[in-house]
């Protein structure tokens, strides 16, 4: 049963809030009609929830969908529009992060909160974080005395959480921890989970992974447009049959199989060239000459043909970031170069561009969206030299706000206001956003740089549709993915990287997902 | 003529001169730290040293007006705090504010209480380790001719090299300047530390406006800094905003500016205009040289506003 | 990278910010005369009196207006300087050296051409205060877009250099030889720019005004306009966006300082007539509290640049008016400054009253 | 223009820096005062003006009907006679004869070289050390002008005298932590007198004397020579001041103001020696009876025309000059 509509949600949530405090607890927290509106945008609308000690609620909701506000509002970072909120019985307004932890609300940020120039031991010491057996088990791999700066993205993300659960919580707001963890750390995030269950510590977690979700909470709250919508628990400890397409259902609405029956779009177009195309883009034996890297590309010798899909899958920071740049020209390299035959060794990113190459950033916040800037703005850049965007170097100011709303429209970004700063979307929009832009350049190649990185669902449905379309028009894609399953679900053939060396490259039917995995991680 | 000589006082007066600019660009590099840019030194060191330069008058005590001059520092830099952040206030418009309106303040209630009177300080005691200064060649006098107080503030000054990087205070300051969010992410007050990095700033400033009156110069005269407030911007960073590099850049200043009269004197045909140029071409190739290593706090000149900082990070 | 963040997301609704300016910069005046006032007080002086006179020599005199708008003419010329600066991410803090250089250069090349009448005068002038204002500004271009050697110390520094550079020039090998004083060949009045009408006010102005306007529109409305703010904005992304970052660092100090001689070559055209040794006019400064004063807009130039011109002229003759020390007038300009950054304040205060009131 | 007297009710003086500045700006201020006073004439004093354009403090001077302004300053040699011709207001300029005009522009010409010689011949008898220090701040003509006078009394009284010229820099009148710091290398290069030029800026080079000779008890103090006004009256200054080339604009002013009733305004008036214009101040310091002897011989010599002093206003002129007299 998905639950659409207002009122009727809200009083079966009433119900079922008071069986169970006839049953568990009192809650540890319970928020009752919170509302946050920012100029225009509802982004949590009448809220209504309880969390209960030892409880772990799973938090699931489309990009854009007010999980985050929500993670805020409770962490003091902004207060509700309307609504109030209750810790441990007594009224609970606070005034900043500072209030939150003074009440044992303890947040790990969706893009984290971290000094870059401080070192791990600083910053652990600066959040006032005790270093327990928790820390060091958390942190055992890293080196505590590299700065931030330095780590890894999935090192960060695991200091990120190490940080607030240091503080042992009563409540711990975990928003999309594992979106860069490895399965192993997830494994062990987990764990902390767990032993803060059997503490009586409430957990609320945040995440676009249905898998992880069912694995560890004790309650699904989804989350749409601003609302709880549905809300799902174990019968007996387990999750009944349909739970997933029941989430999905929540979490997009009415259609749950427009989430599964995409598969075809992503797959190959039959009779698509794929495999024996023109080759569109020759590498070889290239080195990496730029800016100082953990590890940079070496020797790399890669062939990509006209309609396929190369993944080409790491560990973070293992060089696959860097190949991208180089693939794209924003970096230096020896060694040759060529997209449909023009040489490109030597070039700037702009003759790469030229050349028909697109590049979908790894970094959105950092080095994709232009935060201040206007979604038109950010929609139309990269285009701007073109000849519909200006006339004598003037902006044809009509045309670019059509193309904007053309495209806003096109790829569903929300809110669909072309004068708001890009940098309020979510992150499932601005990627939305990014892709536009590089997509209707109608890009020869195509290199995305870890596309999916914390989009909901359907949101990476729309991202992967949107590399196959690339292919299946005659074109290439080059799929950097820190992500093994996405990249076995995507390409066409797929290599894997380490320490800067490309393994062979082969095609992704005949692939041996373990041997795969081990090359990520040591090497072949 | 005796060049070692004119070379020794070169360096011993480049010394005393470079201990008001080491106080006041250090009080910069700190406040920098912890993200804020305060272009109002030199109003601050102005003020600071006229009110100095009437307490020492007034109390026939250099030390009280030594101490004169931090507290006055002290309310101005809290006062330019909270306008930062409490308020909100631009930094660049405050700071040119306060130097506005430190200049003029002190120039004018410089004329109220003087008139066209000049009292003089007596600059010349108060050495305790002059008696050494002709064992050592050349540098004797720049090392052991000097005021007690260029040794105190020099020691001063590079005990809070390791002020900034050992103590939990430091590391608030240097953290605020670099990602104020997850300062406030960590229950610390961002503005609270960013006004105790002003206040400090604010005290150092005074601190050296009063010793550049009280101890450098023997009196006070209206506008008397001569932009050393902003040079001290420069050798902040410069200086890494280190304290000890910092010390090390005011000195190298201070010796460039000295230069100028000692190859003046020393007979070199080279004008005043021209010497007078190398201090400031110095510090532009002394940047070249270490633009690896001179970066700038990443929030520095930003307001912090936890309502948007989640987009900056 | 020090980025100006005054513009930021803002929660409010639009017709609300349009109300305020006008009230925040009365509550602004408001508090930097009551500070004055205070100090007034504290040193014996009868604050009233000293207003009065004030007001009566401002304002009441006509004469009054037509100097605001000669002495606003610089500093909207140097305020787009600095903006064109400021946007790209730049902080160009060596205006007083480029204005300088530029002055003198505008000086010798117009004096050079006097036979050839007035619009080769104004000509040679203005070429020549933009070549040697973008020509001062180039090695801290260079340095910033080759090296990333921070911008802000190099222009500090560049601006020293070019005091004691022109200073040398005009004492030695620039000197108009039939004076004893250091100075360049007068370039006589009517040679110089028109007035505007019978008044003291030239065609500076229009200069000034034309070049706020095409500036303001050159960046919201031209590419190369969009680029360079989006280089100032975020410059990672500007690199991916393929915008040649290091080109507009580069491109954006010179133009500025190519601006900011423009103010230079104005001064020697109008008011000045002649480079001297010791003229350092400092616009500089003013240039940047008006820049953010302005909000980064380069509209709002014009108001702010008449409310500082206004200041300038104020300070030069009410201190006879009133019977005191020029430098209470710093306190003024200081404390108005300071004030006007504190709309901000009253903004917050409403803001922390309305999240009050809610919860 | 046709001239015709017209009775003087108000004079007005405008200077480029602070009237209390110790130096320059104060000696004009004082002086039109007190012959303000004297005559029982308004005066109006526009102070700290700097270089910029003047002509809005002028025209407000003019609508406050004023009837002669003193612009007080070479660096306004240029504004003042544009503004009198478009205004008709009467104007005195510094160190441009060739503005005068009549009824419009008077001018004055400190040449105080002369004076600045009788320092030159006092510092010459007077030094033991036999060598002598001038620090001026910034190159203005009216510096240089006694720079060369001083150099040139100087050679004459002791012609095997060092002399060490420094500057301290373009416009430093009142940089006294910089006139310190060079002050303090002159001192380092042996001068036992300096001649100092400076507005505030003479109080760093008067502290760097003042601990100098504190540092180095037993030896002969260091003496220090000023220009243009009596800093006497200030205790610590008074220890160490030998002479000062003092400047006196009351003669200039009441002449100029009895021109103007008597419609014969428009002239230069020169400040020398023979018209008390400038002179040398007499401290409380002991000198030898030959060095005022010498002095006295010297100021005869001028007078008579027996000796000529050179009027060198350029910077340019100055380094040449100095050049010649002592050679290295
Ligand atoms: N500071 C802000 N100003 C304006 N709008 C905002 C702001 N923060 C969030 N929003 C808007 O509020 C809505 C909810 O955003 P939120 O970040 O909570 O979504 P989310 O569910 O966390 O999405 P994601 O899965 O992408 O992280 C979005 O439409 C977003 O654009
Ligand atoms: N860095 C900052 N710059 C500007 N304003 C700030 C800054 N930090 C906080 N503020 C504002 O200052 C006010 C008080 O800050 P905050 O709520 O952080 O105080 P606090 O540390 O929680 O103190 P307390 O707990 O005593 O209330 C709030 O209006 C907040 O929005
Ligand atoms: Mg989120
Ligand atoms: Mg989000």
């Amino acid at each position: 049963m998905a639950l659409i509509g207002g009122m009727p949600q809200h009083a079966g949530d009433a119900e079922r809030q008071e069986r169970r405090d006839g049953e568990l607890s009192p809650d540890l927290i319970r928020i009752s009609g919170v509302t946050k509106i920012y100029s225009g945008v509802v982004a949590n609308d009448n809220i209504r929830l309880g969390v209960a000690p030892g409880e772990v609620v799973g938090l699931l909701g489309e990009n854009g969908a007010g999980k985050s506000t929500l993670i805020a509002i409770l962490s003091g970072l902004t207060a509700p529009s309307r609504g109030l909120i209750e810790v441990g019985g007594r009224s609970f307004s606070p005034n900043s992060p500072a209030d939150a932890l003074r009440e044992g609300i303890a947040t790990a940020y969706q893009h984290g909160a971290l000094v870059p120039t401080l070192s791990v031991d600083e910053q652990l010491h600066l959040a006032n974080v005790e270093d327990d057996d928790t820390i060091r088990t958390l942190l055992r791999e890293m080196d505590r005395s590299r700065t931030v700066r330095e780590l890894s993205v999935g090192e960060r993300q695991l200091l990120e959480i190490a940080r607030a659960v240091g503080r042992t919580p009563r409540v711990l707001l975990l928003d999309e921890p594992t979106s860069t963890l490895e399965a192993s750390q997830v494994e062990m995030l987990f764990d902390v989970i767990r032993q803060r269950r059997s503490a009586g510590r409430a957990t609320v977690f945040v995440t676009h992974k249905l898998g992880e979700a069912l694995a560890i909470c004790d309650r699904i709250v989804v989350m749409r447009r601003g609302a709880v919508v549905d809300e799902l628990r174990p019968t007996a400890g387990n999750w009944p049959a349909g739970t997933e397409d029941r989430l999905l259902g929540a979490m997009f609405g009415a259609d749950p199989g427009a989430m599964t029956g995409n598969a075809a779009v992503t797959k190959r177009r039959p009779g698509a060239p794929a495999g024996n195309g023109s080759v569109v883009l020759s590498v070889g034996r290239v080195v990496d000459t730029g800016p100082a890297a953990r590890h940079r590309p070496v020797g790399v010798s890669l062939t990509v043909r006209a309609g396929e899909i190369v993944a080409i899958a790491g560990i973070q920071g293992q060089g696959q970031r860097e190949l991208g740049k180089v693939l794209a020209g924003y970096r230096p390299c020896r060694g040759a170069v060529s997209v449909n035959g023009t040489a490109l060794s030597g070039k700037g990113a702009r003759e790469f561009a030229g050349a028909g190459v697109g590049y979908l950033t790894g970094d959105r916040r950092g080095e994709g969206i232009v935060a201040r800037m206007s979604i038109t703005a950010n929609l139309l850049l990269k285009r701007q030299r073109e000849e519909g965007a200006q006339r004598f170097g003037i902006l044809r100011a009509r045309a670019i706000r059509e193309a904007a709303r053309r495209e806003i429209a096109a790829w569903g970004i929300r809110p669909p206001d072309p004068g708001r700063p890009a940098g309020t979307l979510s992150g499932g929009n601005m990627q939305k956003v990014l892709l536009a832009r590089e997509l209707v350049r109608e890009p020869v190649l195509l290199v995305a740089d870890n596309p999916t990185h914390g989009l909901d669902v359907r949101s990476q449905v729309r991202v992967a549709e949107a590399l196959r379309s690339v292919a299946n028009r005659g074109g290439a894609v080059i799929l950097l993915t820190a992500d093994l399953d996405e990249a076995l679900r995507l390409s066409d053939r797929v290599a894997v990287m380490n320490a800067g060396r490309l393994s062979p490259l082969g095609p992704t039917a005949a692939a041996d997902r373990a041997e795969l995995s081990r090359w990520m991680a040591v090497g072949w | 003529m005796d060049l070692s000589a004119i070379a020794a006082t070169v360096l011993a007066s480049a010394v005393l001169a470079s201990i008001p600019l080491m106080l006041a660009a250090t009080g910069e590099a700190i406040g920098e730290r912890a993200g804020v840019l305060n272009l109002g030194i030199e109003g601050t060191m102005l003020l600071a040293g006229l009110v100095a330069f009437r307490v020492a008058l007034d109390t026939d005590s250099i030390v009280i007006g030594l101490l004169a001059g931090p507290l006055v520092g002290l309310v101005v830099g809290t006062l330019f705090g909270l306008l930062v952040t409490l308020a909100r206030a631009d930094q660049v418009l405050v700071g040119i504010g306060l130097t506005l309106a430190g200049t003029g303040l002190s120039g004018f209630l410089f004329r109220e209480w003087y008139g066209d009177q000049q009292p003089l300080l007596d600059t010349g005691s108060g050495r305790p380790l002059a008696s050494l200064a002709d064992h050592v060649p050349v540098v004797g006098p720049a090392l052991f001719d000097q005021h007690w107080v260029v040794y105190a503030a020099m020691i001063g000054v590079l005990l809070l090299g390791p002020v900034l990087t050992r103590t939990r205070a430091g590391l608030l300051v240097r953290a605020t300047g670099e990602a104020p969010f997850a300062v406030d992410a960590a229950g610390i007050s961002v503005w609270r530390v960013r006004l105790g990095a002003t206040a400090m700033a604010g005290v150092l400033g005074g601190l050296a406006g009063a010793v550049l009156v009280v101890v450098e110069l023997g009196f006070f005269r209206p506008g008397v800094t001569a932009g050393a407030g902003f040079i001290a911007i420069a050798v902040a960073m410069l200086g890494q905003h280190t304290p000890l590099r910092v010390a090390v850049a005011s000195l190298v200043f201070g010796v460039l500016q000295g230069l100028g009269p000692g190859l003046q004197v020393a007979g070199a045909p080279v004008g005043s205009d021209f010497p007078r140029l190398l201090p400031y071409l110095g510090v532009v190739v002394a940047l070249l040289l270490a633009r690896h290593r001179v970066a700038l706090p990443a929030a520095l000149g930003r307001p912090y506003d936890r309502a948007t900082a989640r987009q900056d990070d | 990278m020090v980025a100006a963040s005054v513009e930021s997301i803002r929660e409010t609704s639009p017709a609300a910010m349009r109300s305020r300016p006008v009230l925040e910069t009365l509550v602004a005046v408001v508090l930097s005369i009551v500070a004055g006032s205070v100090v007034l007080l504290i040193t014996g002086h009868d604050p009233v009196e000293v207003y009065r006179a004030l007001i009566e020599r401002a304002v009441l005199r006509p004469a009054g207006l037509e100097e605001t708008v000669v002495r606003a003419t610089p500093l909207m010329i140097t305020g787009v300087a600095v903006l064109i600066a400021v946007r790209a991410g730049i902080w160009n803090i060596g205006i007083d050296g480029q204005v300088l250089v530029a002055a003198l250069a505008a000086a010798v090349a117009a004096a050079l051409v006097t036979d050839a009448g007035r619009p080769v005068v104004w000509l040679t002038a203005t070429v020549a205060g933009l070549v040697a204002g973008a020509a001062w500004a180039l090695p801290a271009a260079l340095l910033r877009a080759r090296f990333g050697v921070n911008e802000i110390v190099t222009t500090i520094m560049f601006n020293y250099v070019a005091l004691f550079l022109t200073a040398w020039l005009v004492k030695g090998p620039l000197r108009d030889r039939s004076v004893v004083s250091p100075q360049t060949e007068l370039i006589p009045r009517e040679l110089r720019l028109v007035s505007l009408g019978d008044t003291r006010t030239h065609a500076g102005i229009i200069v000034a005004l034309v070049l706020v306007v095409l500036v303001g529109w050159a960046l919201r409305r031209t590419v190369a306009g969009l680029e360079l703010r989006v280089v100032g904005e975020n410059p990672r992304a500007a690199a991916v966006a393929l915008i040649p970052v290091r080109a507009y660092l580069f491109g954006a100090l010179v133009v500025s300082g190519a601006v900011g001689g423009l103010a230079g070559a104005n001064d020697i055209l109008s008011t000045k007539g002649t480079f001297q040794a010791e003229w350092d006019p400092g616009y500089g400064f003013t240039a940047f509290a008006l820049v953010f004063l302005a909000r980064r807009s380069a509209w709002a130039l014009v108001p702010g640049a008449l409310l500082l011109g206004m200041l300038a002229y104020g300070a030069d003759v009410m201190p006879r008016a009133a019977g005191i020390d020029p430098a209470f007038f710093g306190v003024i300009e200081g404390t108005l400054l300071a004030s006007l950054a504190a709309p901000v304040l009253i903004r917050g205060l409403l803001a922390r009253r309305t999240r009050k009131e809610v919860r | 223009s046709a001239q015709e007297g017209v009775e003087v009710r108000s004079v007005a003086i405008v200077t480029p820096a602070s009237r209390t500045n110790q130096g320059w700006d104060q000696q004009g201020v004082d002086n039109l005062i007190r012959v303000g006073e004297e005559l029982d004439v308004d005066v109006e004093v526009a102070e700290n003006l700097g270089y910029d354009d003047i002509t809005p403090v002028l025209l407000d001077l003019a609508s406050d009907d004023v009837d002669l302004i003193v612009c007080h300053a070479s660096g306004y040699q240029t504004v003042c006679p544009e503004f009198a011709a478009a205004e008709g207001v009467p104007v005195v300029v510094i160190e441009n004869p060739e503005a005068i005009q009549p009824g419009l522009v008077a001018d004055i010409e400190t040449q105080a070289q002369e004076a600045a010689y009788l320092a030159g011949v006092m510092a010459g008898n007077e030094t033991t050390s036999g060598t002598v220090g001038i620090v001026v701040t910034g190159q203005p003509p009216t510096w240089n002008f006694m720079t060369v006078g001083f150099a040139e009394g100087l050679k004459a009284a002791r012609p095997d005298a060092r002399l060490v010229y420094t500057s301290v820099g373009e416009g430093t009148y009142d940089d006294a932590a910089a006139a310190r710091q060079v002050t303090d290398t002159v001192l380092a290069a042996g001068a036992d007198i300096v001649f100092g030029m400076g507005d505030g800026a003479a109080f760093g080079m008067i502290q760097a004397i003042r601990e100098h000779n504190q540092q180095s008890p037993g030896q002969p103090p260091v003496r220090f020579i000023d220009v243009i006004g009596d800093k006497s009256g200030n205790e610590e200054a008074a220890d160490l001041l030998l002479t000062s080339v003092l400047f006196d604009y009351t003669a200039a002013y009441t002449q100029m103001i009895a021109d103007l009733e008597a419609g014969t305004f428009g002239q230069v008036y020169t400040m020398d020696l023979s018209n008390g214009g400038v002179n040398l101040l007499e401290t409380k310091l002991a000198i030898r009876s030959e060095t005022t002897e010498a002095v006295a011989a010297a100021r005869s010599g001028i007078e008579s025309g027996a000796i000529q002093v050179s009027s060198v206003g350029d910077a340019k002129g100055v380094d040449q000059r100095l050049r010649e007299l002592f050679p290295t």
